[in-house]
């Protein structure tokens, strides 16, 4: 029988702001899992600190609410032992890209085969406001005291030096759109990044629903354009090019400089081996099951002590 | 005349093999039914600094080293004299000074040096011309031109040189070089083969050798007896455990378990993945744990400093894992990387903010290894916690025989779990219970990961169970695994994931905990812990044979740790003296934290190096006499 | 009729503004005398989950919170009832159990609740329309369509409300609220005065509050007397130390002192760096201490656990800091972030590897923490390592009256330091003096960064300081600062460093280490430690009121512990107690492993909130009568 | 009177392997010291953990031999204290872009003014020999069980998308090149990254001095060739036009992955504020004196104890 929303919905009380932008991501991923018509018992959900953290406790799958700037290396490992599920993991821009810049690159360089959502929105939100990594040298939220004096880091940039073969952008206010960006990133076979821009009408007075719209500009016009409807295409055909995947990779890092407007959509694609499948080589009993499923209990180590004589 | 009973020492710089031939001749002795104890001793550099191995070898067992070596070979100067010519502060003296009576140094005789420079009349000195021996084998196979390139075989040359001296049959020992030779490298085999033949017969033609007054006869074919290596041992029983994963990341002296383990991958299905921090190699484990699988890391200080977090973070969602083999070395901070230290147990106790609940276990030689590494698996997945195994670079490197490794206790425990559909619901209290609008809880109808039950433990589940489902978080957290900072479930909460201590302060086995060894009605107790029992069974064996009455309180399961039976037998103990590899006394205080029994005689060591058994047997001597105080060593 | 001893509560929503009017109320307050403790309590959160601030007012000194409140001003329906009717495990029921006899309840009468669901016919209700007064507020400038955008105003309206209960002087609250909203803000501020000033009208009209039995009068005016909170005042000590950097990542409750020291860069010319974690924090601050500037940081439990190997690298390479302030929170792990807890002693007394030397105190109230945190940048410079600061969520968010902040010991010690040209050689020993080819050392004629002087301190410099050149390493290393891995030097250096240790102790004030308060020949000795310092204090005046005989032995230097000093107090003690905000009680086993004394009779309280006046009187009673269990509070 | 390279030069005894691509660098160094004539009391070398950091040691300068992952954080805040200090960082491609991946990106974001140079000899040398992050997924050195499973990261591109200012690659067996380079990166203002293509004998068997030279290849061709040879120009001459940063920074991605032959040189240089330059505007008595040499000790708080009445 077929899974609604509803089904991916825990009934657990949210305690975001009114009108915070990790609702429409929170319903991306809802919305993906619906569409992909994915198990609730074979889906976890994996997030750092911070308010964006909390999102795995309200989705209906399995939840890992792990520790700050760390939720790659956990859901990697979660990953490795036990491949029938599918992995998500999120996190805040702090998160992902303060603190756990370290894992974010790592991570890249593995193509692990899951799914990392960012939710970005400039600012460390559940510790009030600070400027997060990707807030502009210069910007000033009505919650910082003074102007950031960091330059902003661009992920989209970092994904592609790191290695990440599914580079994306989102815009949490637009749920439908970033549910099927999602739902791409989780058929995608490898590590999947999708950095959504996300409001934070708390503490980010700067890059506000309003502002997304454009509002502010005379015609009104969305600060926002999709990849796709201006004929850009990140996708390698040929991944054994080396040519094609450099040209792709420049044509990626080249938009990500991009304002105004923003580019959202794909913004790089490429189907390579993953490790799972580099793993299968060295250990081929994985090609049968997944190590949670493999029973290890029965090893004969005498062949190892023999060697001692 | 000395027989079976000798050692033998080589010292080079690093890089030039002194390894390789210690390890030969060690598995030679061992293979011929002696008893071996081989340690080495270098720094943290690749090649060019000082480094020597010792093998000690007997025909009882052996389970330390001694101040003084019998036979000497020396690949270079240093060896003989020390860097104080190279160095404004000289970090040793030459090893010229670690010989016993009329003990014999064999060495190079192209390096520049005159056994006049020794101050010490009683050595025998035979000088070897090393790449002439190599030069020569290399002729036989018309590869004269390439000396150099074979200049490695130099330390080949010095064991070969050896054998003569202790008249040690040499085909045993040709027949384990070759053995390292396997496939198409056995060419060089049998050019090493050759080039220690050379040497062998060298020394016997050129030199009086008669009578010298250290040898070696081969004993009876041993059993079951092997010859291993600490870090092969914890290995060996993570792979007996059913572990699934190990993560790491390089550090000595933790690295080789982790390699040792790699090169098993096909064989066993066992996953090795080498991350790029520690940071990541715990969170990794837990991620990783939460999944159902069996999983390890293995670390040193400074990745270990590295890991805290993750140990809470393991223990606050109640993850049933990882085991952690922490191999000590000298701290603080980068410190010593390649040297002895037992210094990381107090970090190791209070690894991370709060009070949380984790297992910490200090077995004393590799047979406990075996056993504490094995057992930890279960006890991480029955009390749902991380479990620390304290290990160190001297259990790690330690190459030393050891008959029949067996485990006393082999069941694979794998604690309550959620079974799915055959699931019978648990009796869980809810905090408010009673409570007039407590929502009590009462019988879990449904699964709940971390439901307060009878027993104390929350039956766990993993990702990929049909109703199994649940969140859980670094945050406090209710049944569901949702956060919470309710007063009443906070309380209740804290008393579960404490009370797991006492379940397994109950449930291990009293052995596996602490053990007396020796005399009950002793004149003095040795408290100590970990690396340095078999140095304290040694000496206690001599001390024995002089008629002193001196037992040994080892203390092995750090926590939970057994307050009650330590107490009683200190408060029975005449006069106790604890003896640790570190400056403070690390167990001392921690007994004394756990029993109010403080120990103020405590006899430190903490320059890098382990206790000899000479060391040992002097400061048990000492602390007899009422003289107690660190200990530094001479040979360095 | 109770006059000026009154606790007054505003409960609400996260985001509703309550810290503003509570905080307003309370200057209100202190300004006209009268003595305020004040404390909040809120969820990890940043909109919508219960939160509540308490204001104790008093004519005499209020050093801690009482269970019950006089007043409560409640601005949404989970203040009266709850989460129970939302939450699947409901965290608190409401604070209408909390509420003194014949106390009242003012309450917004839009929200769905009728008095007869209290089950307590002792209590007033006072239904107030906090809408209509807010939008009659704004009709009168005209702006009442805007009324939603000034919601947040309800909170004043509370406040406002509850002064004409109490009785207490508007205009004294009206000049607070207006000194809260400066230039062209300051319309704002005669709007929320107005609004109050409708609520406090609208009180005194429609109610008959004649009699309300709790009252407060302004007292004398107050000299030096100042209203603060602990992270200020931290804050304002590194300043006055001459801190030159503070590095910091966000973390609750450590973040607000960061940010207080932030807003002052311009105007002290000290420079606060928000780091992108703490690893970078600590790391940062160890290199700047090296270059021989004060320098800071602050964290709490989860960043602290980031920084140990930081630890390690100062006390190793002997920077000279950083002052850390560790801000205690609930956990473990993420725990419970924005709630108390006296968890990481043990922690932060073995926070990394090996044995190494730092400094460890912990202040009890805000005065000694002026006191430490001053005091601490000179030990870090005198003995060339970090020093923590224990603090706590209570030390830093409690909002407290101080008469007059002084510094008993306020002069600037900045240690043994190279002074470049005229530069007097110290008198070196070498490890190797006397030993035949030991290159002695003797008087070092050039300076040297890690000599080993007769002082136990080898003289520091800084880069940039012509002839001071150095290097240094986390290795083990020699007095020029190169690695060493020489037995002699690693045992001369090692003792140099943990020799540091005793210097201090002997140097640091009996008074900045420990104190006995109340008499000394008592029936009971309370020992504790930290932030529960002020809350004995109140137990112990009411209890000695009682006629009952109880003294408090306040630990405040933890590392290095006067064990001889506190070991004879606790041994001449009738009966001891440890009283501590934590589980296992982690300054009684700190106790014991220093003295060996162990404390069995220990009362935790491990809930997430600090004791209450109340529970520690009742605590200590039933110490007396020999009843010791974990204390749980029951206003959530 | 002139300094020369023997005035860098310390008394201690060397432990690198024979024939360590690390002596080069050392000497490069070195040379680059004494072509700027830098005073070695004002000068501080901060190292990580590895072979390579052990360098500074063997520097006639101030040397901070610090943690593995963490020289930049120790350099950053060496760097604040004291403004009147030329501060070189450096250590092993394993410390810079594995366990210090965090700090490498974060840093750049900061742009504060000091060197960085990164041994990249494709090991972790001192731990005896795995795969470091910069080698190619499939490679595999004599001193590696299997082949590397994970992609090699692109230090040049990561420090494009960093913020980096100054982005260069030398090579350790060409010591004058090298010291041309880092001479550059120190007369730099700002954050100035150099990638050392260092050799490890010891190790590393797939790229020895042979390979770079190309001995194996028809023609023996160096597999290395200057940018500036090849007419590339990586610097930005207008910092104002985000057009040309953003095109000088998409070539030096696109260039970053050219593999035979590799391009040495000047990736990216552009002028832009310093992290001090900011700093100054926020504490105007740092425009008079560092604070190493500011007395902080004559505050009055009684201001901020007044307001508190
Ligand atoms: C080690 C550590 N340091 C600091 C914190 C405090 N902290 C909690 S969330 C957070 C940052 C949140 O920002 P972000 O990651 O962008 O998530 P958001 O709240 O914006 O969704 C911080 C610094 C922590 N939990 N752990
Ligand atoms: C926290 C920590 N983990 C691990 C180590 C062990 N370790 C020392 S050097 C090193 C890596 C060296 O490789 P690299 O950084 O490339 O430097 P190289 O030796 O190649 O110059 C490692 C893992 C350590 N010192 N500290
Ligand atoms: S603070 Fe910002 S990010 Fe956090 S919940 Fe509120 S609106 Fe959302
Ligand atoms: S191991 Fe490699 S990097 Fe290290 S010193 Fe030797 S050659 Fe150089
Ligand atoms: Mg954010
Ligand atoms: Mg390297």
């Amino acid at each position: 029988m077929k899974l609604t929303i509803k089904d991916y919905k825990s009934e657990l009380h949210n305690d975001w702001c009114p009108g915070c932008g990790d609702f429409g991501i929170l319903t991306g991923i809802q919305m993906a899992l619906a569409k992909l018509q994915l198990d609730p018992d074979k889906v976890a959900c994996f997030s750092g600190i911070g308010c964006s953290g909390k999102t795995p406790h309200y989705v209906n799958a399995y939840g890992f609410h792990t520790l700050h700037g760390r939720v790659l290396p956990v859901a990697t490992g979660g990953r490795l032992a036990n491949t029938d599920i599918t992995v998500i993991a999120l996190g805040g821009d702090g998160d992902g890209y303060g603190i756990g810049a370290g894992y974010f690159v790592n991570t890249g360089r593995r193509n692990v085969d899951f799914t990392y959502l960012v939710h970005n929105n400039n600012v460390y939100g559940l510790t009030k406001g600070q400027a997060s990594p990707t807030l502009a040298k210069g910007k000033r939220t009505k919650s910082m005291p003074e102007q950031a004096i960091q330059d902003g880091i661009n992920p989209i940039a970092m994904a592609v030096a790191a290695g990440y073969t599914f580079i994306a952008r989102a815009y949490a206010l637009e749920p439908k759109y970033t549910a099927d960006i999602i739902a791409r990133a989780i058929q995608h076979k490898g590590s999947a990044l999708v950095d959504v821009l996300q409001t934070c009408p708390t503490y980010n007075d700067l890059y506000t629903k309003e502002w997304y719209e454009g509002a502010d500009l005379p015609e009104k016009t969305s600060r926002l354009y999709k990849l796709e409807e201006r004929g850009y295409d990140g996708k390698v055909h040929d991944a054994t090019d080396a040519e094609e995947i450099v040209a792709k990779k420049a044509a990626a890092v080249a938009r990500s400089y991009e304002r105004e407007p923003i580019p959202i959509g794909v913004y790089y694609e490429v189907e390579l081996p993953t490790y799972e499948d580099e793993l299968v080589k060295r250990i081929p009993s994985l090609k049968e099951h997944s190590l949670a499923e493999t029973d290890t209990f029965k090893r004969d180590v005498n062949p190892l002590l023999e060697a001692m004589r | 005349m000395q027989k079976n009973r000798l050692t033998w020492m080589i010292g080079g710089p690093q890089g030039s093999g002194i390894n390789a031939s210690a390890e030969v001749f060690a598995k030679a002795c061992s293979r011929a039914g002696l008893r071996v104890y081989a340690n080495i001793e270098y720094h943290s550099n690749i090649m060019g600094k000082h480094s020597f191995y010792r093998v000690r070898v007997g025909d009882e067992d052996v389970r330390s080293y001694r101040d003084k070596t019998d036979i000497l070979v020396a690949l270079d100067h240093e060896t003989l004299a020390g860097d104080g010519d190279h160095r404004r502060w000289a970090t040793h003296f030459g090893h010229l000074q670690d010989l016993n009576e009329g003990g014999g140094v064999i060495y190079d005789s192209e390096v520049e040096f005159s056994p006049s420079e020794a101050q010490r009349k009683d050595l025998r000195f035979y000088p070897v011309p090393f790449m002439d021996i190599i030069k020569k084998a290399l002729e036989e196979v018309g590869k004269a031109e390439q000396a150099r390139r074979y200049e490695v075989m130099k330390n080949t040359v010095g064991l070969g040189a050896s054998l003569a001296l202790c008249d040690y049959p040499f085909e045993l020992v040709a027949e384990v070089i070759q053995g390292q030779f396997k496939g198409k490298r056995s060419e060089i085999g049998q050019l090493n083969v050759r080039a220690a033949k050379l040497a062998f017969e060298h020394v016997k033609q050129n030199f009086d050798i008669e009578g010298f007054p250290y040898t070696l006869k081969p004993g009876p074919e041993p059993k079951a007896r092997i010859l291993a290596k600490g870090y092969e041992i914890a290995a060996i029983a993570k792979l007996k455990a059913g572990c699934a994963i190990q993560t790491y990341y390089p550090i000595s002296p933790a690295t080789d378990e982790s390699v040792f383990l790699e090169r098993q991958q096909r064989d066993y299905g066992l996953l090795v993945v080498q991350c790029e921090d520690e940071i990541s190699s715990i969170n990794m484990a837990v991620g990783a744990a939460h999944m159902g699988v069996r999983v390890a890391t293995a670390t040193s200080g400074p990745g270990f400093a590295l890991m805290v977090e993750g140990i809470g973070f393991a223990s606050m969602t109640e993850a049933p894992g990882p085991v952690l083999v922490l191999y000590q070395r000298g701290g603080p901070s980068t410190g010593l990387p390649t040297r002895q230290e037992q210094g990381d147990l107090l970090f190791a106790l209070h690894p991370a903010q709060g009070d949380f609940s984790h297992i910490v276990t200090a077995p004393g030689d590799l047979r406990e290894t075996y056993q504490d590494v094995f057992s930890s698996f279960n006890w991480a997945e029955r009390y749902q916690l991380p479990v620390i195994v304290l290990s160190d670079k001297k259990l790690a490197a330690i190459y030393t025989t050891i008959d029949k490794l067996e485990l006393k206790y082999d069941e694979i425990d794998r604690g309550e779990r959620f079974t799915g559909s055959e699931w019978t619901p648990v009796s869980a209290k809810g905090p408010n219970d009673g409570h007039a609008d407590g929502n009590g809880h009462g019988d879990a109808k449904e699964y709940l990961r971390y439901a307060l039950t009878e027993t104390g433990i929350s039956p766990r589940s993993r990702p990929g169970i049909d109703g199994g489902r649940f969140w859980s978080t670094t945050d406090e957290h209710d049944p569901d695994g949702h956060i919470t900072e309710g007063v009443e479930m906070r309380v209740a909460m804290v008393r579960k994931r404490m009370g797991k201590l006492a379940l397994a302060a109950k449930a291990i086995p009293e052995d596996q905990q602490y053990a007396l060894h020796g005399p009950v009605d002793a004149d003095l107790t040795v408290v100590a812990w970990g690396s340095t029992k078999g140095t304290i069974l040694d000496a206690l064996q001599i001390l024995a044979a002089e008629g002193t009455k001196v037992n040994f309180l080892q203390c092995r399961l750090m926590r939970p740790f057994p307050a009650e039976k330590i107490a009683e037998i200190l408060r029975k103990a005449k006069r106790v003296v604890a003896i640790e590899e570190n400056y403070s006394g690390q167990l001392a205080t921690h007994i004394a934290a756990e029993t109010g029994f403080l120990i103020k005689d405590r006899i430190n060591k903490f320059d890098g190096r382990p206790f000899s058994e000479d060391e040992m047997v002097r400061a048990i001597r000492n602390a007899l006499a009422g003289k107690v105080e660190a200990v530094v060593t001479n040979v360095h």
